[in-house]
């Protein structure tokens, strides 16, 4: 199999050099511990923390969005395999102010299993209380009546920023939890790919797609989504998007919505860009206003060629959350 | 046969079960990139090389100390689906197999069955979903049928398990990264299900071969 | 030859398209005018205005870098072509406030010789007074004696950012012609790839590397470099960037600088971090420290495979503009 | 001998071309993939696309008007290092015959040196940098010193031309974003000597045309 070609050191290691550099990037915004463990270096304040985290391969996400108005600390795993119970705890530890810890993660059965692990142990050996949120936006993964069978992708980060913003304002794990969870549940993504990304350790492509062909709901790990078809022109593309997407929560005439279209790595800006204007065309044909847009490599699946398109449906409340001023190596506001 | 094993004889039994996986690294990748993300083989490489330093630079007192060293290195070096399942599993058999120093057939499948208890418990998974619990819910029953030599009962699992991978080809996904294939995981087996099966066949032939050494 | 997969509409029409898409995606913060120009949608205040541009294909730069604290407008040529003099004059015409126009871009032959038309139509013609940077940080395109054989690479950004900055709080013309030529005089940059971009409406890769070949010194259209060797450990092909990025202001102990790490379309960020790694431990090493670090894609090159790095050398002036507040699509601080 | 061509017989000339050029894009786009960055091709046909429009829609009163028009759409039209040389040097064809109602090869001999000049001055370039300064110096000097036939000069300039293009692949390219490729530029011939090349020989083939229809 053709092997993907890329300026890395030892595969085996990619992950921990990875965290190294996120976090000399920070210039001293954050620390990185034990464990592919990154924390915002800051004084702990009486607030109930945000832990979020997942297997690595993504960036910038997780450790991207760890700082002042967003995640207190990041727990990151392998490439694409969640972090370990142990790795879990003892970030919940660095980050816990006495308040407690909400879990913000993608609803995947090895995150599910592992932070649930986690919080066990957090709560039996550490007396430290957690709560969850899992992400589960990928309207392509299972119907709604199926929402626990739904994977988490770029909505992921619109749930951080408005529980980052949360944590920073509430005073109980509680109200962060219906917080985020009010996020979650407001927050549907769709996307696309058409070529794959690889793990550096083994070096080949997660699938193969044919010269023509794109698929239609693919998620962030290169898994299968509704349907392989025949490339079109983005218009159309675009249209299949949409439909999905605004049918699913249904988003309705006079909804205001944030819109992220992410780069699940290597479309070009372009491209993206080109999506916007009809993702646009069509919101606004439905009568729905956007309050603010990101487009860019939020959520990647490492040189995966594809985006994928986020709506949140908004009320004041996660307005403000969303607004709120944020600051992290990935993205600040 | 070998009808049990001391401390010495287990720890041998998982020396062997890590070398196998440990040789199958890139059938497991492969397994993983036909219906899953592609990191199983090196999942399962990170987990099972972490429970074989385990095993080499430890001297478990007893038998549960073994499949809580084993599991609890899986489960955190592993990461990932199977790192959270095959360490709930295998650390399952602490519980139930406890202080002994001896491992008998009876023992194992009281094993196997706590373990399958503890993975569906964990990941809400059940028999036909296309996962690991395809091959260790039919050897759990084929173990629990075939008496006390461990031999004996090591055999009948790793057989139960190997048609169990067989079986998984013709399910469709209903857990893990698989599930939104659907039809078109058909035809490719589960690669947790592969590894299981990886698993209880060295344990057998190890089994079996510390029989002749001592027979 | 190989056609490259991507979801557009009309090739001939991408830049339209991009345009129209960038410019909603800021929500109402730019507006887009005839001729493929973007400016920041605010009131005109008493100020030198900062024009910025060149080809598009490298999004987001430029329009993605229009905004408040950066620049009041980028005028967009068409795929790696530079915009036309007419283009270049109505937007000196919509950011000018009376106090003239700074443009700053990158030294091609193609941008010196149209934004030169251009300004020489805006003197005689409306009568508003501009000064040109040109940005030439690219140290494998020359040696040191022709810097204006060199051309502008991921430079660019620092040198927008500072201009930028200081447009907003300087009086005159000439004083932003001071500090963003100063910004430029410290600023050196050296990038690589590994494998090609294409022009949308060819689809055809601007160039072709083996299977184990990388380019060092790759300019941001596919423009060779210093030279093209076989692909080694991350840490090897970073040592080999920054021996001929030290060496060329040369950068000394006790400098302190900023560093960008440019994505140049499709690498994945592991590797960027991975480098980030890399060029922090030879900066701690030449007695360097590091003010600010950016990582990410500032100026792609479609999806070409490969980064730059760039420091720009600080003193208090450069580093007050650096860290100044500023806000756009692309670059929030 | 097509000794000189009234507006419309210039108009023709241009036409023809634009034609010309419109017909060669992939050759453009593969010369400058080969040393540049590959854009040659569509800015070509952008610029020429967008004369040919303005030799279609406008009925210029004299020949300057033709050749500033041309320019100007090239200019705006193409972008790119080549929008505004050839478009330079097509303006430069304004102010050297201006209004003027016929053009003979004194003129267009004024024309190419005019241009030559107007293009050194934008860009900075000499001879022996492998541009498209390469096709025209020979060329303009050609002209220059073959009379007063417009037929004689087209055919004299494009032959300097055609041998300037060959010309340019034994030099090391000193502009534009061939320059660092340095010895790896060899071989191959400079993109915008060609689109020279193209326009010079599709206008002395149209002028020979123009001849024999009017024979
Ligand atoms: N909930 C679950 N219960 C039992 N086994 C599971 C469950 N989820 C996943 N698995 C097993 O884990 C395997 C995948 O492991 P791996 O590839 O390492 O994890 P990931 O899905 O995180 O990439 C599957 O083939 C399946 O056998
Ligand atoms: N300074 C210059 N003087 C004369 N011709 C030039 C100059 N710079 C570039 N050219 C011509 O332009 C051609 C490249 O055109 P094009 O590919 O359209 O521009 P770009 O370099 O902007 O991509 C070169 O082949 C060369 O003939
Ligand atoms: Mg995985
Ligand atoms: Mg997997
Ligand atoms: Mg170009
Ligand atoms: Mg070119």
């Amino acid at each position: 199999m053709r092997r993907v070609k890329k300026i890395l050191n030892d595969p085996a290691k990619v992950v921990e050099e990875t965290l190294e550099g996120m976090n000399l990037a920070g210039d001293g915004a954050t620390r990185l511990l034990p464990g592919n463990i990154i924390v915002a270096d800051r004084e702990k304040t009486d607030k109930p923390a945000l832990l979020i985290g997942g297997g690595s391969g993504h960036e910038p996400m997780f450790a991207g969005y760890v700082g002042p108005g967003l995640a207190d600390g990041a727990v990151c795993g392998q490439v694409f395999a969640a972090p370990s119970p142990d790795a879990i705890v003892a970030a919940t530890k660095a980050v816990d102010c006495g308040k407690g810890v909400l879990y913000v993660y993608g609803n995947y059965s090895g995150d599910n299993m592992n932070f649930d692990i986690g919080a066990e142990l957090a709560d039996e050996d550490e007396n430290i209380a957690t709560r969850t949120v899992r992400v589960r936006d990928d309207v392509a993964a299972a119907p709604v009546e199926r929402m626990d069978d739904r994977r988490g992708i770029a909505g992921d980060f619109f749930v951080i920023k408005v529980a980052g913003a949360a944590s920073e304002a509430v005073d109980t794990l509680e109200e962060l939890h219906r917080i985020a969870a009010k996020a979650e549940a407001n927050t549907r993504s769709i996307g696309i790919a058409v070529s794959a990304g690889s793990i550096p350790e083994t070096g080949e492509p997660t699938f193969e797609l044919g010269e023509d062909e794109i698929e239609i709901g693919m998620g962030a790990h290169g898994e299968p989504g509704a349907k392989r078809q025949k490339l079109a022109p983005a218009d159309e593309i675009v249209d299949q998007m949409m439909d999905l997407l605004l049918a699913d929560l249904p988003f309705k005439k006079g909804d205001e919505v944030a819109l992220l279209i992410n780069n699940l790595g290597s479309s070009t800006p372009m491209e993206l860009f080109v999506a916007n204007r009809r993702v646009r065309a069509r919101l606004a044909d439905a009568g729905i206003t956007v309050h603010r847009t990101e487009v860019g490599p939020f959520i990647t699946s490492q040189e995966m060629a594809g985006y994928s398109i986020t709506l949140m449906r908004l009320d004041d409340e996660l307005k403000g959350y969303l607004d709120a001023p944020a600051s992290s190596l990935a993205y600040s506001n | 046969m070998t009808t049990e094993l001391d401390v010495a004889g287990v720890r041998g039994m998982f020396v062997a079960a890590c070398d196998a996986m440990l040789e199958n690294i890139e059938l497991l990748t492969h397994a993983d990139q036909a219906i899953g993300d592609g990191d199983h083989g090196v999942g399962m490489k990170r987990g099972f090389a972490a429970a074989l330093a385990f095993l080499n630079e430890n001297e478990p007192a007893n038998v549960g100390e073994i499949f809580k060293g084993v599991g609890g290195a899986i489960m955190s070096a592993s990461g990932g689906a199977s790192g959270a399942i095959f360490g709930t599993f295998f650390r399952a058999g602490n519980k139930s197999i406890g202080d002994a120093v001896m491992l008998d057939g009876a023992g194992f499948a009281a094993f196997l069955k706590a373990g399958l208890e503890a993975v569906e418990k964990r990941g809400g998974a059940a028999p036909g979903g296309k996962t690991m619990i395809d091959a260790l819910d039919p050897a759990a029953t084929a173990a629990s049928g075939a008496g006390e030599d461990l031999e004996a009962v090591l055999a009948a699992a790793a057989a139960a398990a190997k048609d169990g991978v067989e079986a998984t080809k013709s399910m469709i996904a209903t857990t893990g990264k698989a599930r939104t294939l659907g039809e078109r995981s058909l035809g490719h087996p589960d690669p947790g299900a592969i590894s299981l099966s990886i698993v209880l066949d060295a344990m057998a032939k190890a089994a079996a071969g510390a029989d002749a050494a001592t027979a």
